[in-house]
């Protein structure tokens, strides 16, 4: 018998105390946002805010204290990210390392590399990007050509990286390339770069169709890394990389993209809506409880050691298409022409997350992939 | 007993109990009356109600599960209508009569009319869509006495049945209703119980029921693409067949999880939002899962000897019964405009 | 560059003058029938209605006079189908043989074959079924198992056909079967099986799940044809079929099967329904008329004598994703619980064509085949 | 001229003239002004009036096919805009002037105010949203005078502009009108010729312009998947990626279709129904093929380099102008309803 079972979320009453918190944070903190900037969501990028969050002790929080963590659950942290989303906090400077660079330093890192990098997360300072995805290797990561050559005392590595987030803005980069022979995945690896003191890198910016600058291209050219670089084990890349993903995948952030709209919608159409106002709210509102309910039972089960993979996949296959649907719905239920110089707050809010939203079920691993796992978890392949 | 205990007593009894043949011929007016039984014998028909009204005493989400597990087996008896039938029963404090139960009214906007008669009541009027109402034994209705609900239990020589079905050929029965009750036969509700509560205990119930005919569905889906060869291999290896599997996937599992919270909110005084998330979510996947199960077994899934159809048609009935998407969906987002947009996201965390 | 052309349908005033007289016929004939049986649609069996209607000069309508047809245009012969469709009407009895076993014989057929059959499929009195399913062979018409092997004055057939429409009422069957050796498509033919004169044919009922008896199991024992029953040339049934699709999936029926609860959709919803409810209807009614007019158009290129067959899974493609949309959308609009008891017309109609919707995207080519002749048809494949 | 000659005109200009750098140029904020004379020059800009004004003397429909061609082009000119203000000028007997132009209102509910001055007119109020309204050497405006549709041609110097644009970066502007027209600057519009009739026009115009940047989206995409590679094969030949190409082109030519039967409408004395269909069913498919096409393309079609992109952002934009699916859908909707159940499909057989 198939099953793809989501326990209840484990019960969490501190969570909520933190909650009202982490509201008081953010409403404080971010009062001065204009509407634009919030729809950039956590691509909003402000190392000040990171650090203020690192100061409250919300970034690393379920780090062990040695490493600059605060040891808390697995759904308080849950309720410190969906109430940032939720805000529309300017994130981008610590969530990739909070997400999972963190988590991998310290499931695979060096004492050395968690003890000069775990805290310095922790406390907001220091960025993240990931140098996955190639020209040549989007979905298939197989196809991945970048190649660390060992050298005396180091690896030389040549190659290039796109589509890389935040590379202009980020302290660290954690690379994944070939360092052996091998078909496919094997003989593969992940470095962990400083970039602020590896020299021969160079960093273009891909710019995006609305004009933002948050994609980059990322150029090795005989770039030399001291063996204190590799991260985890030599060839055990793919293995490292698949458990990351599991841990971006099921996140809020696969399901919150679009929700300010929402927020602002019903700001825009008040207190007594038409019918079908009403209707379509009342409708999304059941699937974003209901994702949410999904999303925090997987934080439950990364709490318990369990592996949600499959889970992870089935959060970012709904809360993906949750999230493309609702700028659709806006545009029908408030008669408006979307705008990128508007400063209305709905209007800005659609206008840029129209332009993001087809990009929702492509970053994290794109939907054909998802229903390709979860095809297989259906024991379909 | 435990959750686990009680989940492996539905599933074994049904799985020795339930068969095609039950179904098909439950399709054609026949009660399956030795399932009954079987399910009576086990207690499953009052695991809602109290330990000292012959209950199982467990929490309300535990007991619930029974009917997500019955709607995995597309149980052809009125499981549900008894159990909610004996919670309004054993709330007002009246006895549980034997057999099956049905309740009534389920229809939105009709009302029974309850009147004083000497010392006893004069219970009256008519309802219709009653599930089962003609192999009830006993119903419970829910009717205003004074603007007080009260709860009356109606025998069944008290009312006449004009039959109807729904698309799954589930009784769905007018109830006439003229019937003189003993004083000892009516009873104020249990707190906080009115018609909306019903609703939405109907809605909680229907959502189980509905996750569990999504999981069968996801489950006979799957064998059979794997099954099924055309142009020289299973169909299951083809792309387009194994995402739309994928799409049953995620909405059933999606549709159990908010279920599963409408189950909870049951036990947390029938809190109306998660039950409403519940109606909706299950409502919406239903209707998907149904048409891409068929659209996976090809022309085999439409035949009456398939079993197939008993899921497909339960997911699209019971969508619509005790509210469909639209009524709940309307309910909650009227709910959630008045609070305003900076309640919004408050709103949904809290529920 | 790839283009997916639609010229505009040819304009046929001539039929708009018809269409008034199918109307009128229409309206006379049909006042009788019940919502359930208007709901039935071109499952809908009426032998006495198709006479009518042969009377009428209404079938084979574009088929040489000689033949007992009427030297009208494809237009002309469009007006007549969607009107039946449009009204209900039992046309079950003839729509197989107008709309493709008749062109098929008179386009591969024998002069014996057109002078004997064609005039009575045209009068209404000869019903045809199309012997082509089975178990094993549903989209996957390769695996064909059923064989014709030639004997002495003619071929004995062995095989199993599932799925066979109106078998049980029929005069005749197209059987389509192996008759060679070959691989895949090679070596097959097609036979004009006369059900009244044929003998070692079982014909078994497969109820639907509604209870229906439309489909049939058609089991061939040994059975006997006549040299004559071959029809075109032997080993190539696989060319006379695919030729023959094009004709079953650009009709009318590919986008009106629902139509009906449409109409009574509008007749519970009243002069003033909800905002909700008017914007639905108008939708809809766009995406019918546009899809009329590309089945129109379709109708277009078979009297120009071009393949539309690309043309035509285009159709069917929208064509069934709006037909099954249709029930989704009434049973929003109007709060009710379908039943197949019921004597309400909108109910009535909406719970049959319910369950019957899943099956508007199997019959006459699944989705799954349609996109995938798209895909060809644009060079993917 | 023919309609495939007019065709291949429009390619052959389009093709040489109109290129990424510019449309990238366009975006910020540079008007094409050499591309803009080669439009000039062939005529295009006239295709909508007849031969004594300067157009062709054919059929609108034909003309129109123009904006289809220009949309398969993405061509960042006011074209749609200068043909529209022109054949209202044209209508109402007013000379034409040179250069692009533009007409207004546009926006729902807003009227500009022409009153008598003198032996002139006082042309006076703001209309936002207007396509162009920076770039355009006169605007067609259309206001009532004592309840008859009055046509003004209002001169660069009777406006001042708020710039703002679309998602597509289209300059829409908004007009700070307070003009003195000389009388020889306003006439009566042509019979029939009111709001109505000018948002049907804007609307067949988008419709067309849709269509053709579908038609173009559908190529680039089909290309793109036969030349991507993954997994050791091009992304063309997996069946997840065959199928949502099937949906584009299903949805690319039954938009195409109905914006041809909005350009046909548009010479039938622009009749409603097949307008609101060209509309409706345009934008309907431009959000869905614009997210399939970026689905499809995957990161690289969101850089600002890959040319998708001014395509897709036109779609968005499209859609919304000159009334969206839901404007179109209600005003149809409301119309068959008021109709009746027996008209309904008499109405859709006669449109």
């Amino acid at each position: 018998m198939v099953d793809l079972p989501f326990a209840p979320p484990p019960p969490s009453p501190e969570a909520e105390t933190l909650r009202q918190e982490v509201r008081a944070f953010l409403a404080e903190t971010l009062a001065d946002r204009t509407p634009s900037q919030r729809a950039e969501r956590w691509s909003g990028h402000d190392a000040a805010f990171s650090r203020k969050v690192g100061a409250k002790g919300w970034i690393g929080m379920t780090w062990p204290k040695r490493y600059g963590g605060h040891e808390r659950s697995a759904l308080e942290r849950y309720v410190v990210l969906e109430e940032m989303l939720a805000a529309g906090a300017p994130v981008s400077h610590h969530w990739i390392a909070d997400r999972q660079s963190g988590a991998l330093i310290l499931r695979v890192g060096t004492d050395e590399q968690k003890e000069t990098i775990l805290p310095r997360i922790a406390r907001g300072e220091a960025m993240f990007c990931i140098g996955m995805s190639e020209p040549d290797s989007g979905s298939d990561l197989a196809a991945t050509r970048t190649r660390a050559t060992k050298v005396q005392g180091g690896y030389v590595v040549n190659g290039t990286k796109v589509w890389t987030s935040g590379a202009h803005q980020a302290d660290y980069m954690i690379l994944f390339c070939r360092t052996g022979e091998g078909q496919r995945h094997e003989g593969t690896s992940q470095f962990l770069i400083d970039l602020r003191a590896t020299s021969d890198i160079q960093i273009r910016p891909i710019r995006a169709m609305t004009g933002e600058h948050h994609f980059n291209e990322v150029v090795f050219t005989d770039t030399f890394l001291p063996e204190t670089a590799l991260l985890g084990r030599e060839g055990d890349g793919w293995n490292q990389v698949t458990s990351e993903l599991a841990l971006e995948r099921s996140g809020p952030e696969r399901f919150l993209s679009s929700f300010l709209i929402l927020t602002e919608m019903l700001r825009v159409l008040g207190p007594e809506p038409s019918e079908r106002a009403a209707i379509a709210i009342g409708r999304l509102a059941a699937h974003i409880h209901t994702l949410r309910r999904m999303s925090r039972s997987v934080a439950g089960m990364l709490q318990n050691g369990d592996n949600p993979a499959l889970q992870a996949a089935l959060v970012k296959e709904l809360g993906n298409s949750l999230e493309q649907e609702i700028p659709e719905i806006a545009r029908q239920l408030v008669d408006c022409e979307p705008s990128l110089d508007s400063d209305d707050r709905f209007l800005a809010t659609l206008s840029l997350i129209t332009l993001h939203a087809p990009s929702f079920s492509l970053r994290g691993g794109t939907r054909e992939i998802m229903r390709g796992m979860i095809a297989r978890g259906l024991g379909l392949r | 007993m435990t959750e686990s205990l009680i989940e492996a007593t539905a599933n074994r009894l049904f799985a020795d109990h339930i068969s095609t043949m039950l179904r098909a011929a439950s399709e054609q007016g026949e009660f399956a009356a030795a399932a009954w039984r079987e399910v009576e014998e086990a207690g499953l028909s009052r695991a809602l109600v109290p330990e000292e009204a012959g209950g199982f005493g467990m929490p309300p989400a535990e007991a619930l599960t029974i009917l997500r597990i019955a709607g995995r087996h597309a149980v052809p008896l009125p499981l549900a209508e008894t159990m909610a039938a004996s919670w309004l029963l054993a709330g007002a404090g009246l006895n549980l009569p034997d057999g099956p139960l049905t309740l009534a009214p389920v229809t939105k906007g009709e009302a029974l009319t309850l009147a004083r008669h000497g010392a006893g009541w004069h219970l009256s009027g008519t309802a219709t869509r009653i599930p089962w109402g003609r192999d009830a034994k006993s119903v419970a209705v829910l009717a205003l006495h004074q603007g007080t609900p009260m709860v009356a239990r109606l025998g069944p020589d008290g009312f006449a049945v004009t039959p109807g079905t729904n698309i799954a050929r589930e009784p769905r029965d007018t109830l006439t209703i003229d019937a003189l009750l003993a004083a000892d036969a009516v009873a104020p509700a249990a707190s906080g119980v009115d018609a909306t509560a019903v609703r939405a205990l109907g809605a909680a119930m229907r959502s189980l029921q509905m996750a569990g005919a999504m999981a069968a569905l996801l489950d006979m889906t799957t064998q059979y693409a794997l099954d099924r060869t055309q142009f020289g291999k299973p169909i299951a290896k083809f792309q387009a067949i194994q995402h739309n599997l994928a799409i049953i996937g995620a909405h059933q599992a999606a549709a159990g999880a908010a279920a599963i919270g409408a189950a909870e909110a049951v036990g947390e005084g029938l809190a109306m939002f998660p039950i409403a998330v519940g109606k909706i979510r299950t409502g919406e996947a239903a209707g998907l899962c149904a048409g891409l199960a068929h659209q996976i077994h090809g022309a085999i899934g439409f035949t009456q000897e398939h079993s197939l159809h008993f899921f497909t048609k339960r997911l699209l009935s019971w969508r619509n019964e005790f509210g469909n998407e639209v009524e709940w969906s309307l309910l909650l987002g009227r709910h959630l405009a008045a609070a305003g947009a900076d309640r919004l996201w408050p709103e949904i965390t809290e529920a």
